[in-house]
């Protein structure tokens, strides 16, 4: 399962990095969100791996996943969704300034 | 009855439903890939995966309601929820697909019919309700 | 009474809900789902214009039931044409003409004509006078619109909408 | 809640076979959301998956014996809809809110 | 009730956060009541910095535990001499630009000032916080806040340099999480003083992976500190902004520096082992890069704004250098260098406005337009921010890099200082003496008339021309505090013993004895029982 | 003794006065000015006369001892001698400025610069500490600056401003250099121990480094070559300020300063042959200029220059004698130069021009102007009786006794010889060209003498000529002595202030140079023509502004080599220093660590298989924007499914729902843009790209393997015992969010906060085409609204509502809470938006959305702050249990307050983005319609 995590985090980075580096505004995006999705899945399995013991209390249950990176990971989607918000308005703006959606505001 | 036998029918039970439910999910799934244009696969999940759905929401249930004190109705939630929802979005898919004049295997509607359907050449019916301030009760 | 319980049945039906996704009925949960009962259909009335009113109850359960049941013979039927031979299928375009006006029964119709045997409501015309329909075997159009106006168009004519 | 007997086998045999069918599912509407050809045939798959999801949701809640991801179904269901719904719409409209 | 004075080390992050929480709920009141209520924040936040500065000044260390959760449970708020001066410089830039910004370029949107509330917020959550996942939340909210800001007014020039400084610092703070997610994946703790205890106990198997982590957190802070090459995204964006906002990101490169100094010296310092001053040659060798680059940028800069974002490059570059000396005397030239520095250039920004608004259509071009009516006083201030900023003495800029030279004096790195710090600054000289000349002196007969400019739109500018003369006349007493802020960053014990109350944990310990347990406990946990 | 700093501080605290006095009248800014240096002058006398008793005045106050730096002012004879040169001169130019400048000149800045830099130049002379002397230094370079572009008008005052700066102020940055070396062998900048460590100084490493930074400042400061054409083009300065800084002053201050370092630094083997050749090239090569000169103040820089080098020469040599020598020649030529100066200004102001081709026969219109500049050039000349006579002939006797040391040297006197020839031509040319030589032609005005007082501070300067090469011992003598002694830190050498030394080879040397001198002049025309073919094109300042230019054109080739406005550019960078730290962190380490593994199991690989074909399938088609939009959902989709595998149930239904936020604004900003991306990547830029790409994904993905196949430890084991007893919830991850790390929660919300902000801002005025067509070029469907849609979406609202409610509440002990419920209200409204449009749905929506977020933030912050009330930390929480009748037990924690603040910010958030986004067709289209009814 870790070997799926990894090749998981890792394709989702160069899926993320290949579109960062297209030249106009929304491939960027997804690249961008892309790139988020590979950084929480990593964030969140530093916490290790486990399945079937969420980290909510039970009397007869020792095992629990580590809660700390899931809240951190959530930090991490919302202020990531603030970010993605704020870019896409962004690439509308200077697709509205600018006259055109590449990223560097003018036609190759 | 022996809690063993009724662990057992409950089982068979449950199990039963689950065999159902995902043989429909995957009945479902599998005319998406079968058959042969967009309007025909429309029927399949709007059908068949729903029902299979449904069929694992009440396995779930049952399964709960034994297993827990007090009765688990509220996968009956879900499952109300996809029978609303699924003719619902079979209809807007349908309808966006003859918009962009899908190719359908029996032939599309009359153009006219379908511009129509666009809301082209007859003026729609304007929504009144839009224009109308609401009432408290409506 | 209208203002301060604009929709009892709405209310009711969210009842029922909180009850089902606590998955309690201890007096506390109850008081609570009626509290939020109450206030959500006060806050949310004025998204719902139309009142609907049912004449014929009854029928309607009755519709329900047959519905219901139409499903799952349309499962069967739709399972039968996947997994059989596709030459089976002799799809075709039904431009069926609506008697139902109403929003919520021309709604309901729609829906219905998708959950049952063979059919799907591909479109409905801007004006809501005409439904196309694809049915899975659509030779005999005029019988798959007899049947369906036998089967739901007229109990919900008669159950929201006949005089 | 201690006292509650294990699953049983039979049980155990259905979701296996269950995971497996609905598995194949997934696999075959993510099948046809690479192979489209159209985009309203991109919308049904892409709900169809949603709907396969919450299935396979399901399963893992009788399988963990926990309801905790009941709400994850109910929230799928949901959002499916809306999804469908919004990518529906972006195709006849353009313009989804208005 | 309780004595506020207590809560002195929260108080520059709660004063601009609740200075902007009220005025997003006044959203559409009059720009007279905003501008009063932004004053009178960062009045109050002035206040308070001084305050907590006064604190600190003698070598206690305040440890804030939120939530009353002890670290490296909770989040802690930590104040030493560093983050103290950082806060007040801050708080001081703050009232410079905001006396500059209700001049009137505040009204060029109307979010202004909540922005800029919520820029004061996040840098000094970042010059405060104890912990290194909060440190990246308030990253964010510094770059968010500064992303409006950067475009605040509109137009093509800001959306163009906006874009790329957004998405260039999107993937920043993608590379953040990938670090911290990695130190907390093998160290398991996100406190700082935390993490520099299990660091210092790391067996050697795990030394790669923080490493790793460790030098790409610097990747992070060096994009932030515009350290070269990741400084591109400097010289658009700062030139782009408007004035009235990039005079507060002045102090943002400062941000990247400071996290630089606060986390490789506490966490990867001395007593780090294999990973001790990890970073140190890198910095020395691209700080001084930095410094070339940057004068390569003022040499060719073809407009006064554009130039001074390269200045700022210049000046990120020189304290980058001191800190990668590494010795006590270096990290107390850099820091006495920064403060200034943050100062005069937004300073230079400020009066790059006021120029440009001057000069009308050639705004702040380098080439002759018209004739300034104002020419004397424009032109004095530049020349004293220049000679400030080029290092010229007798103004602050020159102290520092005396200062600088002087720590490196004993090292190998002599030469290559010396020698790229004075020639720089040559360059730098003649750079800015070709722009002031070009600006105030010559003049295009057909360019039309220039307007007079606001005199008090020029008194945050001449304040900061007196408070760069101070510098140098207290300079003692002011590298005292520096040196004495350098020997408390150098000596991370301290720190860790306070934020940790003495609890003297190896790394790999468990934590999980009863008597850890109690120690997070709030004191009235449960209250109600 | 405590009055030292005061002579310094007094001109910079004058500098204030002329501008203002300037109001009342312009004279007055001249006397205020004068008043200024008379009062330095007064102050000076009474330290001066103990220094004239051989005593060293030090004035010491701490400053900045960590630096070395201290205000530290000494008072010695070579200080002194300076001084009263500065003030002196500096009074009588003042005198002069007064009826030089012209009425449309700004004579209240004039003056206040000129204090300025007489400031500058008295603390330059008499610091203690050699920090503070570069300090002073350096404000000398710039005061120049201002007073050569004293004209700001004119190009050359501009250009020769800039150049000298450069050059002096990069000579400066050397000398800094040069002095913290100096320091850090001495131990201390105190001028006294520097001095005191004498010869010791030349057996560190450090000396010939420092030795040749501190010459550089030296030689730039005093225009020796090549570093001289400085000089030349600052003569674009008015002319009192030529006579001041070029003569007394400004370019004295590196001789000064080769003075004052002399016992430190000169009587090795490098001093020597670095200083002796520079002064004697630059000897000669002013020497030669100026005789070519045909303006008359160039005639005058290069014979500064020239003057300039013979001193520099004479302490290159480095015997006592030599410098004796040297700093007699500094007084004499600080006289005769600065009268010259002020003659020739005379001369341009009366005649309007400068050109010697055009000046002639001026004898006859200002005969008494003739007379002094005649008496002054054969000063300058080195005429016996004449004070350039005296130090000229202790030049050529130094020079003779330097070649009795090596055969080699025998070049030494011929040299000087023929710079004395030189010499002698151009004060010939000075005043033969000039004031006879024929008629003028051509000028622009009658010339004629000019007023009484513009020849007072020349005749003070010509009398002391004369005076001093009558009777030297009497006049300069005894401040040549304490001078000398304080040049040498000790006794002074033998030397004779004679004007009659017999008949020794230095008088052959003298006559031979004005025997010389004049038959150069006298075949002049021939030798003006021969050097305008030879030399006529090199223009040292062409060669300045090449050398700018180059600097300009290379410093933007670099620059735009470097900062390419390229976000791609950008972005490869960062991600390639990213990796190079990667690798570097990894380097040598082991990967895999040690930890046990998990299974995969069949669904777990589907639905990887999922994810890739997502992730794939958004790169693939990421032209086809929409598809590659409905590819990226199945990867978000896919997430959630993992959270919820890897028992994580909170995070996968917060990551659904901002999912589906998130694909909602995608497709409402799709809308407005390109359906399609063009094909503008060049197969080169597509591997680069996907190398780095798949180096990226390798590099994450080894370092997930890395810290998963590792074991581990983490404080959350604390938070998993904590939970409960200290927060009061069995949620963990909702008690980490909520109290232990809430600050970061209110933090996030606050980011949220900020970007609904400035995304509001953004959209202001936004104005977008709307696309009319799809983009298969197909109208719209004109079904706005379809009505199915409509009908069942409105039972959505209730419905999500009390889910939503169901969520919030629920959220400390099972999956859920404020972030969720918020988001989901969200949903259900947007779909509200989404089926029935946004005039329909604001109609019927109570109340705006927008207040919501302020007033969650203030909730979450005052939660946080009422804790400060019980005298707690920010943020501290408390919960217990109600125990009410029927309704039971209620479990109450205050970080509800705090989650129901998350939860309103979040939903204010969500429908103001995406409804602010919505609304931008709707207004365009408003607008559009609008337009088409004007046009009708
Ligand atoms: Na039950
Ligand atoms: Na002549």
């Amino acid at each position: 399962m870790e070997a799926l995590i990894a090749l998981s985090v890792g394709l989702l980075t160069a899926c993320g990095i290949y579109l960062l580096l297209r030249g106009r505004t929304f491939p960027v995006v997804l690249g961008i969100t892309l790139l988020s999705y590979a950084v929480n899945l990593f964030l969140f399995v530093m916490g290790r791996l486990s399945i079937g013991v969420p980290a909510i209390l039970e009397p007869n249950r020792a095992d629990y996943a580590d809660p700390l990176p899931q809240a951190l990971v959530l930090t991490a989607i919302v202020i990531g969704f603030g970010m993605t918000a704020f870019v896409v308005v962004l690439a509308l703006r200077a697709r509205a300034d600018l006259g055109n959606d590449h990223v560097d505001g003018r036609e190759p | 009855m022996t809690t063993e036998l009724t662990t057992l029918l409950v089982e068979i039970f449950v199990a039963l439903l689950i065999l159902i439910g995902a043989g429909f999910t995957l009945l479902g799934s599998f005319g998406l890939v079968r058959l042969r244009d967009l309007y025909e696969r429309l029927h399949t999940p709007t059908k068949a995966t729903t029902l299979g759905v449904g069929s694992l929401l009440i396995a779930s249930a049952v399964f709960f309601t034994w297993r827990e004190p007090g009765v688990s109705l509220h996968e009956v939630l879900v499952a109300v929820f996809l029978f609303i929802t699924a003719p619902v979005s079979a209809h807007l898919i349908a309808k966006a697909a003859l918009h962009q004049r899908s190719p359908s295997r029996s032939g599309l509607p009359p153009e006219s019919l379908l511009e129509k359907h666009d809301g082209h050449g007859a003026k729609p019916r304007p929504n009144a309700e839009a224009k109308q301030k609401p009432s408290q009760t409506g | 009474m209208k203002t301060l319980f604009p929709h009892p049945i709405l209310s009711l039906m969210l009842l029922g809900l909180w009850l089902l996704l606590v998955n309690s009925i201890s007096p506390g949960q109850i008081l609570l789902g009626t509290l939020l009962a109450w206030l959500i259909p006060l806050y949310t009335a004025r998204f719902w214009t139309a009142q609907i009113h049912i004449r014929r109850p009854l029928l309607l359960l009755k519709l329900t039931g047959t519905v219901l049941v139409d499903i799952l013979i349309a499962n069967i039927a739709v399972a039968r044409l996947i997994v059989g031979p596709r030459a089976r299928i002799q799809p075709g375009f039904i431009r069926m003409p609506l008697r139902v006006k109403g929003n919520v029964s021309v709604s309901l119709l729609a829906n219905i004509i998708t959950l049952t045997p063979g059919t799907l409501s591909a479109s409905l015309s801007p004006d809501r006078s005409e439904l196309i329909i694809h049915a899975l075997q659509g030779e005999d159009s005029a019988a798959i619109i007899t049947e369906i106006r036998e089967r739901y168009e007229q109990p919900l004519l008669d159950a929201l909408e006949q005089t | 809640m201690n006292e509650l007997p294990e699953t049983g086998l039979i049980l155990n045999l259905a979701l296996a076979v269950g995971f497996l069918l609905v598995t194949v599912a997934v696999l075959l509407s993510l099948w046809r959301l690479i192979i489209g050809p159209d985009q309203p045939d991109r919308i049904l798959a892409l709900d169809t998956l949603y709907v396969n999801t919450v299935a396979l949701l399901v399963l893992l809640d009788i399988k963990l014996a926990s309801s905790l991801y009941f709400e994850a179904a109910l929230l799928i269901a949901l959002f499916g809809f809306v999804g469908t719904v919004a990518l529906a719409k972006f195709l006849t409209r353009g313009d989804i809110i208005e | 009730m309780t004595d506020l004075g207590n809560h002195v080390v929260i108080a520059p992050i709660l004063v601009p956060l609740l200075t902007g929480t009220l005025l997003v709920l006044l959203r559409g009141s009059a720009t007279p009541l905003r501008r009063t209520i932004s004053m009178l924040g960062i009045q109050l936040l002035l206040a308070a910095s001084l305050w907590l500065l006064l604190q600190v000044a003698d070598g206690d260390l305040l440890v804030y535990q939120l939530g009353s959760w002890a670290a490296p449970y909770g989040i802690v708020l930590v104040a030493d001499r560093l983050s103290a001066a950082m806060v007040m410089v801050t708080s001081v830039l703050a009232l410079f630009a905001m006396m500059h910004a209700i001049q009137g370029s505040d009204r060029r949107g109307r979010q202004y000032h909540v922005l800029f509330q919520f820029l004061l917020m996040g840098l000094n959550g970042a010059f405060l916080t104890g912990d290194l996942f909060n440190l990246f939340v308030f990253f964010e909210i510094l770059l968010i806040a500064s992303y409006g800001m950067l475009l605040h007014g509109g137009g093509a020039a800001r959306s163009k340099a906006g874009l790329h400084y957004v998405v260039v610092n999107l993937v920043g703070s993608s590379l953040f999480l990938f670090a911290v997610g990695t130190l907390y994946g093998v160290l398991g703790t996100l406190n700082m003083a935390d993490l520099a205890l299990r660091v210092a106990a790391l067996p050697p198997e795990e030394v790669g992976l923080v490493r790793a982590a460790a030098l790409l957190l610097f990747v992070v802070f060096a994009l932030k500190a515009a350290l070269v090459p990741l400084h591109l995204w400097l010289p658009g964006a700062y030139s782009a902004a408007g004035p009235a906002s990039v005079a507060l990101f002045a102090i943002m490169t400062k941000v990247g520096g400071y996290s630089i100094l606060r986390v490789y010296s506490l966490i990867f310092g001395a007593e780090a082992g294999p990973l001790a001053n990890l970073v140190e040659p890198w910095l020395l060798v691209l700080g001084l890069l930095t410094i070339v680059v940057g004068t390569i940028g003022v040499l060719a800069s073809r407009n006064l704004a554009l130039l001074v974002a390269h200045l700022v490059v210049i000046s990120s570059g020189s304290i980058l250098t001191a800190f990668g000396l590494g010795s006590q005397a270096a990290l107390s030239a850099g820091l006495y260098y920064s403060f200034q520095s943050a100062l005069v250039t937004a300073a230079l920004f400020m009066l790059t406005e006021n120029v440009a608004r001057t000069r009308g259509a050639f705004a702040d071009q380098l080439r002759a337009g018209p004739m300034l009516p104002a020419a004397n006083l424009l032109g004095g201030l530049f020349l004293v921010l220049a000679l400030a900023v080029a290092g010229v003495p007798p103004l602050s800029g020159f102290i520092g890099k005396v200062l600088i030279i002087q720590a490196s004096l004993d090292t190998p790195a002599i030469a290559w200082i010396m020698a790229i710090v004075l020639s720089t600054s040559l360059l730098t000289l003649m750079a800015l003496a070709r722009a002031g000349s070009t600006l105030f002196f010559k003049t295009d007969t057909n360019a039309g008339a220039a307007t007079l400019p606001n005199a008090a739109n020029l008194v945050p500018v001449a304040a900061v021309a007196v408070i760069s003369l101070l510098y140098v006349v207290f300079a003692s007493p002011i590298y005292s505090y520096t040196e004495a802020a350098a020997a408390q960053l150098l000596s991370p014990a301290d720190y860790i013993e306070a934020v940790l109350d003495g609890e003297t944990l190896a790394g790999g310990e468990t934590r999980l004895d009863s008597e850890t347990t109690s120690d997070g406990m709030p004191p009235d946990s449960g209250g109600h029982d | 003794m405590t009055n030292l700093p005061l002579i310094v501080l007094i001109p910079f605290i004058g500098a204030m006065l002329p501008p203002w006095a300037v109001m009342t009248g312009r004279p007055w800014s001249a006397w205020v000015t004068g008043g200024v240096a008379l009062a330095a002058l007064a102050l000076t006398i009474v330290p001066g006369l103990s220094v004239m008793q051989g005593e060293t005045l030090i004035w010491q106050q701490d400053w900045f001892p960590a630096l070395g730096l201290s205000l530290a002012f000494r008072l010695d004879g070579l200080a002194l001698l300076f001084v009263l040169m500065i003030l002196i001169i500096g009074l009588l130019v003042i005198l002069y400025a007064r009826w030089y400048l012209a009425e449309q000149d700004p004579m209240g800045r004039f003056y206040a610069y000129l204090l300025l830099f007489m400031g500058s130049m008295l603390g330059l002379v008499m610091s203690e500490n050699l920090i503070q002397l570069l300090m002073f230094w350096e404000l000398t370079s710039i005061s120049s600056f201002l007073l050569i572009s004293y004209w700001r008008q004119r190009a050359d005052a501009r250009q020769g401003a800039r150049i000298a700066l450069a050059i002096t102020g990069g000579g400066g940055l050397a000398l800094l250099g040069g002095i913290l070396l100096l320091g850090e062998i001495v131990g201390s900048y105190d001028l006294s121990a520097v001095l005191a460590a004498g010869k010791s100084i030349h057996a560190d490493p450090l000396y010939v480094p420092a030795l040749v930074l501190i010459l550089l400042g030296v030689f730039t400061k005093s225009a020796q070559f090549p570093f001289h054409f400085w000089l030349p083009h600052a003569m674009a300065a008015p002319t009192p300020v030529s006579a001041y800084l070029h003569s007394a002053t400004m370019v004295k201050a590196g001789v000064f300063l080769l003075a004052r370092l002399f016992p430190a630094l000169s009587g090795s083997e490098a001093w020597t042959w670095i200083v002796a050749p520079v002064g004697m090239l630059t000897l000669l090569i002013g020497a030669y200029n100026a005789f070519f000169k045909h303006d008359l103040k160039g005639l005058l820089a290069y014979s500064t220059i020239s003057h300039l080098g013979l001193i520099t020469l004479l302490f290159g040599i480095g015997t006592p004698l030599a410098a004796v020598a040297g700093v007699f020649h500094i007084m004499n030529h600080a006289t005769f130069k600065a009268s010259l100066f002020m003659a020739a200004g005379i001369i341009d102001h009366e005649a309007g021009t400068r050109d010697m081709r055009r000046l002639a026969g001026l004898w006859k219109f200002m005969p008494q102007t003739g007379l002094l500049a005649m008496i002054a050039a054969a000063a300058m000349a080195g005429v016996p009786l004449l004070n350039g006579f005296l130090s000229k002939e202790m030049f050529f006797e130094k020079t003779v006794y330097m070649a009795s040391f090596a055969e080699s040297f025998w070049l030494l006197p011929v040299l000087a010889t023929i710079a004395g020839a030189l010499a002698v031509a151009y004060s010939l040319r000075f005043i033969h060209d000039v004031f006879f030589n024929g008629t003028p032609t051509d000028l622009p005005r009658t010339p004629h003498d000019p007023s009484r007082w513009m020849l007072v501070p020349v005749e003070v300067l010509v009398v002391i000529c004369i005076a001093v090469g009558i009777l030297p011992s009497l006049t300069f003598g005894p401040l040549l002595g304490v001078a000398v002694g304080a040049v040498l830190q000790g006794p002074a050498p033998d030397y004779s202030l004679k004007v009659w030394h017999g008949f020794t080879p230095a008088l052959g040397m003298s006559m031979l140079a004005l025997a010389g001198g004049a038959l150069i002049y006298a075949i002049r025309q021939p030798l003006f023509r021969w050097h305008e073919t030879l030399f006529g094109r090199i223009d040292a300042r062409a060669l300045f502004e090449g050398f700018e230019r180059a600097l300009l054109w290379s410093s933007r080739a670099l620059d735009q080599l470097i900062h390419r406005r390229s976000l791609q550019f950008m972005l490869v960078v960062l991600i390639s220093a990213a990796l190079v730290m990667l690798a570097r962190g990894f380097w040598g380490m082991p990967i895999t660590g040690s930890a046990t593994l998990l299974p995969i199991d069949p669904v777990s690989t589907s639905a990887a298989i999922c994810l890739a074909a997502g992730a794939i399938g958004t790169v693939v088609w990421h032209r086809q924007r929409w598809t590659a939009l409905v590819m990226l959902s199945v990867v978000g989709l896919i997430i959630a499914l993992a959270f919820v595998k890897l028992s994580a149930p909170d995070l996968a239904l917060t990551q659904l729902s901002v999912e589906m936020v998130t694909i909602v604004l995608l497709l409402l900003a799709l809308h407005f843009l390109p359906k399609q991306t063009p094909r503008e990547s060049s197969l080169p830029r597509k591997l680069r790209d996907l190398l780095l790409a798949l180096l990226g994904g390798g590099a994450t993905g080894l370092l997930t393997w890395a810290v998963l196949t590792r074991p581990y430890d983490s404080i959350s084991g604390w938070m998993l015992e904590n939970s409960v007893p200290g927060g009061g919830g069995t949620n963990v991850v909702n008690v980490i969010l909520v109290d232990f790390r809430g600050f970061d929660t209110l933090g996030e919300i606050t980011v949220l906060a900020i970007a609904a902000i400035g995304i509001y801002m953004m959209l202001r005025d936004l104005r977008l085409d709307v696309p009319l067509t799809d983009d298969q070029g197909r109208p719209w469907s004109s079904d706005v609204n379809p009505l199915i849609l409509a009908t069942f979406s409105r039972l959505l609202l209730p419905l999500a509502l009390m889910v939503a409610v169901f969520i919030f509440l629920r959220g400390h002990n099972l999956p859920g809470g404020g972030f969720i419920a918020g988001l989901i209200i969200s949903v259900a409204l947007v779909m509200q938006y989404l089926a029935n449009g946004i005039a329909w749905t604001k109609l019927r929506l109570s109340g705006e959305l927008h207040p919501l977020i302020g007033l969650g933030l203030l909730l979450a912050t005052a939660t946080g702050l009422g804790s400060w009330y019980f005298g707690y930390p920010f943020l501290t929480s408390t919960h217990g249990h109600l125990h009410l009748p029927v309704i039971g037990d209620l479990e109450l924690a205050s970080v509800m307050l705090f989650d129901l603040g998350v939860m309103m910010v979040v939903i204010g958030i969500t429908l103001v983005i995406l409804i602010r986004l919505g609304r931008i067709g709707l207004v365009q289209r408003r607008v559009a319609i609008d337009d088409s009814d004007l046009n009708r």
